[in-house]
């Protein structure tokens, strides 16, 4: 059977979920893999939790239903652990990634995951903050998502970064965005 | 030998409003509505940006986008328009007036259930609406196949010997949200694909006046109009045919009226439309690998119903489920059911058959029920299921 | 009347295939070679000597049935004129009157 | 404004062999309308009614230029689509910039008032260059005389019925005119068969002004009004001289009346030839007989406030 990596994102409407789930899926594009991008639409308005989904797959993908039992877990939003149950479904071998300062070891403790699964934070807003001056987390955690799991390209993930960048702003947001993705690249710790 | 082809990661609405563009219509008339919408979005930035010479009415309602499309025309222009669930159903009196007065309008629809209560989320309810309406149907698994079948769509209603209007039907969400990998022609392909549209009769040939619409409630000539359309419908299958040997030559990818996996030697097979078809067939595959004969026949045009083609496809399987994502209350199963059903009654060796109804509103098409169904299948054939019942597949 | 003449004389002959697609009439105003003058019980009878061409029966006629030439009244038009008595009622100066109709009416189609 | 001669020169918009009725007022208010237009070709629409089923009788056409009928409520939008097919096709090359096409769209009031109110409002506030005409004869006709949303207070119809418990229409009709001038479309305006050089001028000035006209026309019908059909014009000029049906236009805001009444009649002179009004004038309906004129007072009040008198 062909390698499928199904990805399930948390967030709240309107922290780029969606956004992350279509550059991650746009970037498996540009290395000649096929993909899939899909929020999952409900009546929900701004500040409500939502889902997102990737899937990426070097051949065809023919499935159209809900990923169930995604490969790789990222929360984008660590109050979202308090309200929604992220660790839902994950394969027994999977991966958490969350955007949280807490080390990986207690989350992986606090949330109660076999030792088969991997758990990973990275403070994704802290080093947004700090970089591109916005609390936008969902760039440098594609950094921590390459880092983990090698589902996609870290250069090809930059180069088209930098392309959609480039439409609106200049080479200093660039640079920012940059520096967001290969910190959250070093910083990112797993247990 | 294919032409070049640019490779896109991009919705199936977007893929749809891209086929727009390329087919330059001379007017659209729409209204927006979920999950729709992002069509007509994308179509008013292309107008916007001067991307095309359309004339675009943003109408009140979708009653008026058909009536608008309807006398655009009638008037001689090439006519798109786009719609969904509540919005195709508003336009049911205006669906059977468009194929009545012969006019090749080309609609995308965005597949979505019918209230109440009231649901956002794919199935099939909205379009059988529109089975009897005289319009040619083309359904799509994927975001690519909107975009080539909303090319191939207009093509087969423009054409001379057709003269009907087509919808292009793609799940709601599922494909018309979902970012998929697809391949765009160049604009000079589609533009040389698609031709242009000669009409027959155009209001605005002033030289020549004309009258669309007239009464023919006396005189016994309705009749007459009712087999002309018929008989058109039916030749349309032809031209369908045709036009996707051409389509298939200039894109590479195989068109068929009904495209089977594992049909041939399968004893067991899903009988499906749209995205389902590609759930079923990733189980079929999982089940030969346990050398279990699973086989998936997905029907691509539903309008003319390719009744012999499925007949001899189904002819040697043991078992086959057809799956509807729409009820017909009251009737023996859902629509797809009946068509096979019919479809197979002449045949001299045919399947015990099942229906299921599934994906209601967006219920999920979870992998798990397409086991569940091949399982079924296994069953009738030992004779366990009493064959013909209709289950709620997936239902408490 | 522009446009090319239609020949619907064998309309009942034709087979679904013959008739033009949609129920489409390529022609414009044939319906000047439907008779309705047989509905008429009346006719309006012109009286030049008292008419003024002030051509009040013409703007009135529901029928386009008051035939006019050269900006003058020249007579009706009796194969589609219904006698609805319009144009003597709206005649000011009492040039038209309505009498009844013998037995040479056209045949109603 | 052109006389009558010059009118003889134009094309006329019907041929004869139709098969409405003897005296009907819809023949009389589309012959107006289309002379009006001079000798620009022009596309015609038509809501489903008497007018479209009347003249388009397969293998026979009335209108002597193209025409296209669709259903009953869109007449507004079918030709709101000719329209942007006349559009799209000039910017594609396919027809000539500087041809000139004109696009009107007729109804009846069932289509106009009620069921293709919607589809109206929204032809009109996308601002097609269209002229939309409601040929109003105060029913649905077509079906056998039921009440519209444009029937008169107090007048019978057949879901209007007179009896022990209910004399008529209880309700008074909508004012569309005013309606259709407060979309701020470039002109607007209510005219009668009547007075066909109030009705040509206007109808001229709605195929000039660039941007979607409305005119609403008293069209009398001898069937559902009950009168005999020569009485077709007569009455409606009695329903100006009453001011049942005041004569006004409104261009780009300004309201004006364009037929003043002097001495206006008292509205018996309207009711009384007509059978639909006929249970109005037994003793017991005299207050319902006051009621109407009251009616017919207030909304020509209303009007009165909204034109400054220039005619």
């Amino acid at each position: 059977m062909p390698q499928l990596t199904e990805i399930r994102w948390h967030a709240r409407a309107g922290q780029g979920a969606v956004t992350a789930a279509k550059v991650v899926a746009e970037t498996a594009l540009s290395a000649d893999q096929y993909m899939q991008a899909m929020p999952e639409y409900g009546p929900e308005r701004m500040g409500a939790p939502i889902k997102a989904f990737t899937r990426i797959c070097d051949e065809p993908i023919e499935i159209h239903n809900n990923i169930e039992n995604p490969d790789v877990v990222i929360v984008l939003d660590e109050t979202l652990l308090d309200v929604v149950d992220v660790t839902e479904g994950l394969k027994p071998e999977g991966v958490l990634i969350i955007n949280s300062c807490a080390p990986a070891a207690d989350m992986k403790k606090a949330l109660g995951l076999p030792d088969t699964a991997r758990v990973a934070t990275v403070d994704a807003s802290g080093i947004a903050i700090d970089t591109i001056k916005r609390d936008i987390p969902n760039t440098p955690i594609v950094g921590a998502l390459i880092k983990v799991t090698g589902v996609i390209d870290l250069e090809v993930f930059k180069s088209l970064l930098a392309k959609n960048l480039r439409k609106k702003f200049g080479q200093e947001m660039i640079d920012a965005n940059f520096a967001a993705v290969t910190r959250a690249y070093e910083e990112v710790t797993v247990a | 030998m294919a032409v070049e082809q640019k490779t896109v990661a991009t919705t199936g609405n977007v893929l749809v409003a891209e086929a727009f563009r390329q087919c330059e219509p001379d007017v659209v008339a729409a209204y927006p509505i979920t999950p729709q919408t992002t069509i007509v979005e994308e179509f008013a930035k292309f107008v916007a940006q001067g991307k095309v010479h359309t004339d675009y009415v943003t109408v009140e309602s979708e009653h008026s986008a058909l009536s608008a499309c309807i006398g655009a025309s009638a008037a001689g222009a090439r006519v798109m328009t786009a719609t969904s669930s509540q919005g195709l159903a508003l336009m049911w009196e205006e669906l059977h007036i468009a194929s009545g007065m012969r006019l090749p309008i080309v609609m995308a629809n965005a597949n979505r259930a019918l209230s109440a209560p009231i649901n956002i989320h794919c199935d099939h309810s909205d379009i059988m609406g529109a089975r009897d309406a005289g319009w040619i149907m083309y359904f799509a698994e994927t975001a690519q196949e909107a975009y080539d079948n909303t090319l191939m769509a207009l093509r087969v209603a423009e054409h001379p010997d057709v003269l009907l209007p087509a919808l292009s039907a793609l799940d709601g969400f599922i494909t018309t949200h979902s970012i998929d990998r697809a391949e765009m022609f160049s604009d000079e392909d589609v533009a040389a694909f698609v031709g242009e549209y000669e009409p027959e009769r155009a209001l605005l040939d002033v030289a020549n006046p004309v009258s669309h619409g007239t009464f023919a409630g006396l005189g016994g000539t309705f009749l007459e109009f009712k087999k002309a359309e018929r008989n058109a419908m039916d030749s349309s299958m032809g031209v369908i045919k045709d036009v996707g040997a051409e389509f298939a030559e200039l894109s590479g990818r195989p068109f068929d009226v009904i495209e089977g996996w594992g049909v041939e030697d399968a004893d067991y097979v899903i009988v499906a439309l749209g995205s389902t078809a590609g759930n079923a067939r990733h189980v079929a595959r999982e089940l030969r690998s346990q050398g279990i004969k699973a086989g998936v026949l997905k029907i691509r045009i539903f309008r003319p119903f390719p009744f012999t083609e499925i007949a001899e496809a189904l002819a040697s399987a043991k078992a086959v489920a057809v799956l509807d994502r729409a009820d017909s209350f009251g009737a023996e199963g859902g629509p797809l059911f009946l068509e096979i059903r019919s479809a197979l009654f002449d045949a001299q060796k045919r399947p015990a058959l099942v229906n299921y109804v599934y994906g209601l509103g967006g219920a999920d098409v979870r992998l798990e029920l397409m086991h569940q169904v091949f399982g079924d299948l296994a069953d009738l054939a030992d004779g366990v299921h009493e064959p013909g019942r209709l289950v709620y597949l997936g239902a408490r | 009347m522009s446009g090319k003449k239609w020949d619907v004389s064998k309309m009942d002959e034709w087979t679904a295939e013959e008739f033009p697609r949609g129920a489409t009439i390529p022609e414009a105003g044939n319906s000047a070679d439907y008779v309705t003058g047989g509905w008429r019980s009346e006719r309006p009878v012109r009286d030049e000597s008292k008419c003024t061409q002030c051509l009040l029966c013409w703007i009135f006629c529901p029928d386009t049935s008051v035939r006019v030439e050269g900006e003058e009244v020249v007579g009706f038009d009796y194969d589609h004129c219904k006698g609805c008595g319009i144009c003597a009622h709206e005649c000011t100066f009492g040039a038209i009157e309505m009498v009844p109709e013998g037995c040479d009416l056209p045949e109603v189609k | 404004m052109a006389n009558l001669k010059e009118l003889t020169h134009n094309k006329e918009g019907l041929a004869g062999g139709h098969r409405l009725c003897a005296g009907c007022g819809a023949s009389i208010a589309v012959r107006q309308i289309m002379l009006a237009a001079g000798n620009t070709p022009i596309v015609t629409g038509c809501a489903t009614g008497c007018l479209e089923v009347s003249t388009t009788i397969y293998p026979y056409t009335s209108w002597t230029g193209p025409f296209i009928h669709n259903a009953f409520e869109n007449s507004a939008a079918t030709v709101s689509g000719v329209e942007a097919a006349f559009v799209g096709l000039k910017r594609a090359g396919k027809i000539p910039a500087d041809k000139r096409i004109k696009f009107v769209a007729f109804g009846g009031d069932g289509g106009t008032y009620d069921i293709g109110l919607q589809s109206l409002s929204g032809a009109m506030e996308r601002g097609h260059d269209m002229v939309y005409v409601c040929y109003d004869n105060g029913a649905y006709m077509n079906t056998g005389i039921q009440r519209s949303s444009a029937t008169p207070f107090g007048a019978w119809a057949t879901t209007a019925e007179v009896g022990k418990a209910q004399q008529g229409k209880t309700q008074r009709r909508k004012d569309l005119t005013s309606i259709m001038a407060d979309h701020g479309i470039p002109y607007a305006a209510q005219a009668s068969i009547s007075h066909w050089k109030d009705l040509t001028t206007k109808a001229e000035k709605a195929f000039n002004v660039e941007g979607p006209a409305f005119i609403n026309v008293l069209s009398p019908c001898p069937r559902g009004w009950r009168t005999a059909p020569d009485q077709s014009v007569e009455i409606a000029k009695l329903a100006v001289r009453t001011g049942f049906w005041p004569l006004f236009e409104v261009e780009d805001g300004h309201w004006r009346q364009t037929v003043k009444v002097m001495n206006r009649k008292p509205v018996e002179e309207f009711l009384k030839p007509q059978g639909r009004f006929k249970h109005l004038f037994t003793p017991e309906n005299a207050e319902l007989l006051a009621a109407v004129q009251a009616e017919v007072d207030r909304y020509w009040e209303f009007i009165q406030k909204r034109v400054t008198c220039e005619a």
